[in-house]
């Protein structure tokens, strides 16, 4: 007598996570849903949604649905696209360069110079370069500190000198020759072109040269480093967002330790 | 709150006459007739559940025994609770024994009303205790975490699959979800018949079954002692099954519920006699359960124009007010819909929408107003589309909506991923931290646009429910009035569930839950 | 003097475009940037950084760059990546599924029919299974039409019957053989579990096994449609959005002519 | 335009005398100086253009010369025009005689003033003429496709390369931009030349060039006549070199100019005496050309805290108004800077935001106030970021800004790619069409948090000022009262490029600009 149907179907559901094989999650386990954006130089027509289509598909997304699509220009159309990721990545062997050192807090760093150093220790900070941006610099070194983690000057073990912006690298390392530092610090903002890669080698490459690699803790940090980065060029340690002034701290301070830089 | 926009309360009262009317007028053939679906939640609440070998509810086999008998006009209590008396069976067994072809209720001797409802006092009083403790319940979580100010920020959930949809649940009310709705799967809303046991897959939705709920409840109820927070959960029981879902969610402590006494007929072709009849037992219940009803104003929006046809929003609002009130629902569960659904490309479109949503907060002081996100013209660009929903938040800041149902960027798309949920959280707090106190500070100039739109709106609402209150409302629906949508009075699904109802027809749970109402 | 240098680095710069070699553009012809935020189930920290890193690198893109991490719950975790996608496409060799018939206007249409048919042609059109969506639908049927085009009810030559939403496939086909109907039209609009194309394979199978495949012009439209979907599923023709009353009715009465349905 | 924050006036009155003293009691100071970008401006004024083998731009070359020989003093214009005078040679043959070692303008012979002026008077007068000419084409071009009302929006270029930045502009102009910036490359601020010829290679911007500068005007002026509006091009001369970046500005038919009297010292560790000198200038010639001003109030709150620190931006668009007024500018060409910095996290945030704004409108009215977007509060999240600058975008509509930068949703990452202009624009044109008249319709509650606002950021300001009345202008910067920044009088760069002006010193353009001042 109902309008209705008694039946209703039923099917298995795989909901099993698998580290070894993670995909990205849209609302199911291994659905492997993305968003993607992009422009391409061609115009808004079938031939251009088929071409957005093919990106996607080469980027590895099945039945990628082209939600959007929208001229920019005669020539140029810009698509959203959502899809599912046929790739995954095995979660278990992923090798992270992290820094291992649990951070500490300023007193307990001071606390731990006095112990294993046994004396105050030199920081010298810049942003180098042509990059005129201080925030990021100021953030590790200005007393009051940044998102309510101290600065280094307010460290009682640390004597620390921010040459500010728009420091040559030459003019950083002579700096750091003069007030005897045993850490230094750069800051990198601007990436356009891979500069700040350009500019964080040639300081290397100085430092090297000078012959003061060996005994210096060498950071650099910015919104765009991570510490891998920082690794493949050759410094101690990179520090991009949410990494404060206790944090770096903390990594030199053990860093000197490690390398007996006394 | 002193009205900013000046309204002509004579004429807000003359449209809430007129509702009321049109209302009464309807009640009196609700009051004199009973569905299958009514039936099938007294089964229910006496506790029939559970479904036979070929997976047809308990509820239903009964129901459609006593069709075939011929004997619904009694009314299952009527029936049951004759056997009860006659067999010294629960209704559980008795259902069973119908199932297994062993009892035939019409063939039972006949009994006694007085020894009949004897025979189910003691069922029906287990059934409201069990409401009236999950009442209780949610008091205490309240009293315990407390209530928030504010709006309730409200998402749904929907990826087919009970369990996927409590982790997503999980993780919206972590990030800030005051009412959690599971969406129901396509085509739930025409089953004659509600799910059984906890479900896996379904299309655009989950399947609302009992279970489900229940699995629902206790997920919610963990992450709110987490969090500190009462999360409510929300479910839908328009459709085919509007009192029997209400009575799920009464046993299993929902929320809230979508309830609208004019949405099974508009957009799911129910027959109107049959939707007006069983939204009514499904209010008292949730009057009862201390559920807040959600009305579907919204839907008509996605239809017809949001700017032209405003003030049919209001005067369903009106309609839904006044048939929630004959079930005995305090305006403080009403939540009246609408919806934020302006052309993008209409100038000054904010400004009329802010208008109509400062407009039902004025003339529904009481309600915790429901308002809908932008839908229609959300489209695949979910930059422009979060945008959007901004603007909806900021509706929501400045005119004190309750019910804040979050929009989402990938609205023209696909039901919501965990990360859109996370995202349109976002977006709503940022917009009611930093426009807080917005509302409050500003005020809407004399003559201007704001109030000139609230006015014309308000008008034309009010000569409408004049209109309709002359027609009377099957006329009305007939004619097309609403979302441009014409039901013939015996068209539509369902029809062959309504039955006049018997001299010794009675529902013990509509007489004892009408009896408790608040003041 | 000065305190500036007088010499500028000046580099060749590949600004040429090659459409066999297509690829996104950011701001530079050839850089392949492409936005992506896709959610992991796994905590927001460094392993979870790197494997968002990684699922970015498997789809093709060159540094990636992780712009954003945000925890959604203890065990996912929400990113937003830049790249250069190295992929490419060759964008003069795409064939598309485009119908190519230039679409006419009503009153061509109706003047089509009486020259090349010399009779009313019956279309019907449903939103059938579970789909209770009908504005797409009522988009192509309804006299008003939408957005400035008017719907197929309005056309001399058309015999327009719109059976609304949740209509079964049965019933749907019951009711064209009924009316004699020329072209069936279907929309879908939900997609979830690719429910559509569940529904739309079952009505073309219905057809064939009920032989009305070959003689009837079928359709189907919605918001996830594509022509190229359409014609997989053995439809004769796709409609998404953008598309209205005037382009269908124009691909329909030309099939039937090409047909020879009269 | 009704107050609609009932500010003081008394207190805006002595804020602006204040800021009026501090200006002329600076102008004393600059009026008995010169630099060498004050000299090498009066060269190519005067047609010295080019650069030599080795890549030195010839003003460059004779500047140079004329520190060697330690009369920069006397200024380009007379050591120059006595060498015309002398040699019957143009001032560009001259610069190239002087490249070649053939010339040393130190060892000729003197000349009577008047004689040298006469020598100059028809290449000067070629330059104006030419200045004049750019002015009347704009002027026609808005005569022909007419002026905008409402915000106009600006949007920046920034790719290094000309030529893609070329393609990139016309694209936003045909999505709607109205002003069209070509950010310069790293660096190029601290450069004490202007780079000549087209460039294809810069980090985070595109040298500014005089042929940069052509490519672009020819170009906007191409997709101008296409679309029938008239397409604003802006770049900035603030740096070393900015009363030459200005000339080059006036020459090409620039429309905008980020030129502000503080922004090099502050930000740029260009030494206080010498951005000061050059600034006036500057200023003179951005006035004749009809060029508008922006200045860089918004850079502080790159630094400072927005809500702590909102007085400081009044008090320094006071003083960059008053001078402003000194070298002559209309205030229909002061573009003052302020920028949407709030905390999104702050409750009522945007009200603050609001009240500044409107503040700024009401105590500036007539100057077209650049309004910069959330920069420093953007993040990774894209998506957070574009309801950002939704919100700024409203503030504009809502308070009247009328050089409206547009905010990128990809501020935090990368400098903007074309899809992130065109997402940009579309937020923009949709808030503006929506809320079109929403300003108009509000009103701030008397007491309320954003009047109170205003009133308390106005008093700071206001005693901000009076201090700096006290101190004077260098004391007040070595204090670092502005953006938590100290530069010492003598320190910074450019210090060694200021030269006090010998008694027979003159500037003809300056002169000859001056006369012709709007009313
Ligand atoms: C403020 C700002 C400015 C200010 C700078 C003021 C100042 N004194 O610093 C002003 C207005 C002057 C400016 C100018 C320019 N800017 Co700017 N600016 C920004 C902005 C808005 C915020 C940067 C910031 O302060 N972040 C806050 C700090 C605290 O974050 P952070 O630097 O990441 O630092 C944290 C960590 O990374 C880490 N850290 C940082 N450094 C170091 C160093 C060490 C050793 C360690 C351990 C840690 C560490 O610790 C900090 C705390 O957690 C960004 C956009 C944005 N929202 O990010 C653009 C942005 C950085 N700027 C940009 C550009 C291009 C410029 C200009 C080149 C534009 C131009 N052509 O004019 C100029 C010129 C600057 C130059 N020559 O370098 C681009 C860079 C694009 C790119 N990826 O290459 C950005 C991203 C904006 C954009 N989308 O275009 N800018
Ligand atoms: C309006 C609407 C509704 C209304 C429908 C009212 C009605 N009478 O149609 C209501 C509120 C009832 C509704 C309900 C539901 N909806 Co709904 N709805 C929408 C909404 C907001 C707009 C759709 C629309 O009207 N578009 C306008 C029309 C004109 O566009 P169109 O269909 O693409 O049509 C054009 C072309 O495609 C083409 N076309 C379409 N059909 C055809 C056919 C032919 C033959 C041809 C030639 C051309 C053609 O021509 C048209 C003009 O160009 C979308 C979100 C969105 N913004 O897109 C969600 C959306 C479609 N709904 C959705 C869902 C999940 C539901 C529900 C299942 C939710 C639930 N569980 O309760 C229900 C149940 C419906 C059911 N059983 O099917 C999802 C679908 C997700 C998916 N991809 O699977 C969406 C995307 C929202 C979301 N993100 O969750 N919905
Ligand atoms: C009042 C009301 N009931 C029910 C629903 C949805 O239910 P279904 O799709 O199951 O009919 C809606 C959806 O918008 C609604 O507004
Ligand atoms: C007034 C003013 N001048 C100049 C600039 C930028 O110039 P540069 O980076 O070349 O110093 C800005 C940037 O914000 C500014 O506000």
């Amino acid at each position: 007598m109902s309008s209705g149907l008694y039946d209703m179907s039923a099917k298995d559901f795989d909901k099993t996570l698998d580290l070894t094989m993670l995909k990205p999650y849209g609302d199911t386990m291994n659905d492997g849903k993305v968003q993607l954006s992009f422009t391409l130089p061609v115009p808004n027509d079938d031939r251009g949604m088929e071409a957005a289509r093919l990106i996607s598909r080469q980027m590895g997304l099945s039945e990628p649905n082209v939600a959007y699509a929208r001229a920019l220009d005669k020539e140029f159309t810009f698509y959203v696209v959502y899809g599912s990721c046929t790739h995954s990545v095995d979660y278990t062997k992923i090798k992270i360069h992290a820094i291992e050192d649990k951070a500490m807090e300023m007193d307990e760093v001071d606390e731990y110079i006095r112990e294993h150093i046994g004396r105050k220790i030199v920081v010298i900070g810049a942003s180098t370069g042509t990059d005129a941006h201080t925030v990021g610099i100021d953030a590790i070194m200005n007393r009051k500190g940044f998102a309510g983690h101290y600065g280094l000057e307010r460290y009682e073990m640390i004597e620390a000198y921010n040459l500010g912006s728009q420091v040559p690298n030459e003019e950083f390392l002579a700096k750091a020759r003069e007030v005897n530092a045993d850490v230094l610090l750069v800051s990198q903002t601007v990436t356009q072109k891979n500069i700040h890669i350009q500019n964080l080698t040639e300081l290397i490459e100085l430092a090297e040269a000078e012959g003061m690699r060996a005994n210096h803790v060498m950071c650099c940090g910015g919104a765009r480093i991570t510490h891998e980065l920082a690794k493949e060029l050759g410094f101690d340690a990179g520090f991009g967002p949410g990494k404060f002034a206790n944090d770096v701290a903390t990594f030199c301070v053990k860093e000197m330790v490690r390398r007996g830089i006394k | 709150m002193k009205s900013k926009l000046g309204l002509d309360r004579a004429l807000v009262d003359r449209a809430r006459t007129s509702a009321a009317k049109v209302a009464e007028d309807t009640q009196r053939f609700i009051d004199c007739h009973t569905t299958v679906a009514v039936e099938r939640t007294v089964c229910r609440l006496l506790g029939i559940d559970g479904v036979n070998e070929v997976g047809v509810p308990l509820p239903n086999v009964v129901v459609d025994h006593l069709c075939d008998k011929d004997v619904l006009d009694d009314g299952a209590a009527y029936r049951i609770g004759a056997a009860m008396a006659e067999l010294g069976l629960s209704p559980q067994e008795i259902a069973e024994g119908i199932d297994r072809g062993e009892i035939d209720l019409a063939a039972l001797p006949g009994k006694r009303e007085e020894e009949i409802r004897a025979a189910l006092a003691p069922v029906v009083e287990a059934s409201l205790a069990r409401i009236r403790g999950n009442v209780a319940k949610r008091q205490d979580y309240l009293e315990k975490f407390g209530e928030k100010d504010g709006p309730y920020i409200y998402l749904i959930v929907a990826t087919g699959n009970i369990y996927e949809d409590i982790t997503q649940a999980k993780a919206a009310a972590k990030q800030g979800a005051d009412i959690i709705a599971v969406i129901r799967t396509t085509g739930q809303s025409l089953l004659d018949f509600v799910p059984y046991g906890a479900t896996t897959e379904g299309f655009g939705g989950t399947y609302a079954t009992q279970e489900n709920f229940r699995l629902m409840r206790a997920a919610l109820d963990e992450v709110g002692e987490e969090q500190h927070r009462y999360i409510r959960l929300c479910n839908y029981c328009s459709g085919l099954c509007m009192p029997e879902i209400a009575a799920m969610g009464a046993l299993e402590r929902l929320d809230v519920m979508l309830n609208d006494a004019l949405y099974g007929i508009l957009f799911r072709d129910i027959n109107m006699q049959r939707t007006i009849i069983d939204q009514y037992f499904s209010r008292v219940i949730n009057s009862f359960a201390g559920v807040i009803i959600n009305t579907g104003e919204d839907n008509y929006l996605t239809t017809a124009d949001a700017y032209e046809e405003a003030h049919t929003v209001l005067a369903s609002q009106f309609l839904n007010e006044a048939f929630a009130k004959c079930a005995g629902l305090p305006e403080e569960q009403m939540g009246l819909g609408h919806a934020f659904e302006m052309d993008p490309d209409l100038p000054n479109a904010f400004l009329y929408e802010l208008a109509q949503a400062q407009m039902a907060r004025e003339i529904f002081p009481n309600a915790p107003l429901k308002y809908m996100p932008p839908t229609k013209f959300m489209t695949g660009n979910i930059f422009r589309g979060h945008v959007q929903d901004a603007l909806f938040n900021m509706v929501t800041i400045l005119t004190g909506q309750k019910i804040h149902l979050l929009g989402m960027m990938t609205e023209a798309i696909h039901t919501p991923f965990m990360s859109d949920r996370a995202l349109a959280i976002e977006n709503a707090q940022y917009i009611f931290r930093t426009m807080q106190d917005f509302g409050s500070e500003i005020e809407f100039k004399e003559g201007g646009i704001i109030r000139s739109r609230a006015a014309e709106v308000l008008q034309k609402a009010a000569d409408l429910l004049g209109e309709i209150e002359q027609m009377g409302l099957f006329a009305t629906l007939e004619k097309g009035v609403f979302a441009d949508i014409k039901r013939p009075i015996d068209g539509g699904k369902g029809l062959e569930g309504v039955v006049r109802k018997a001299d010794g027809y009675f529902n013990p749970f509509i007489e004892e839950m009408r009896k408790e109402e608040k003041a």
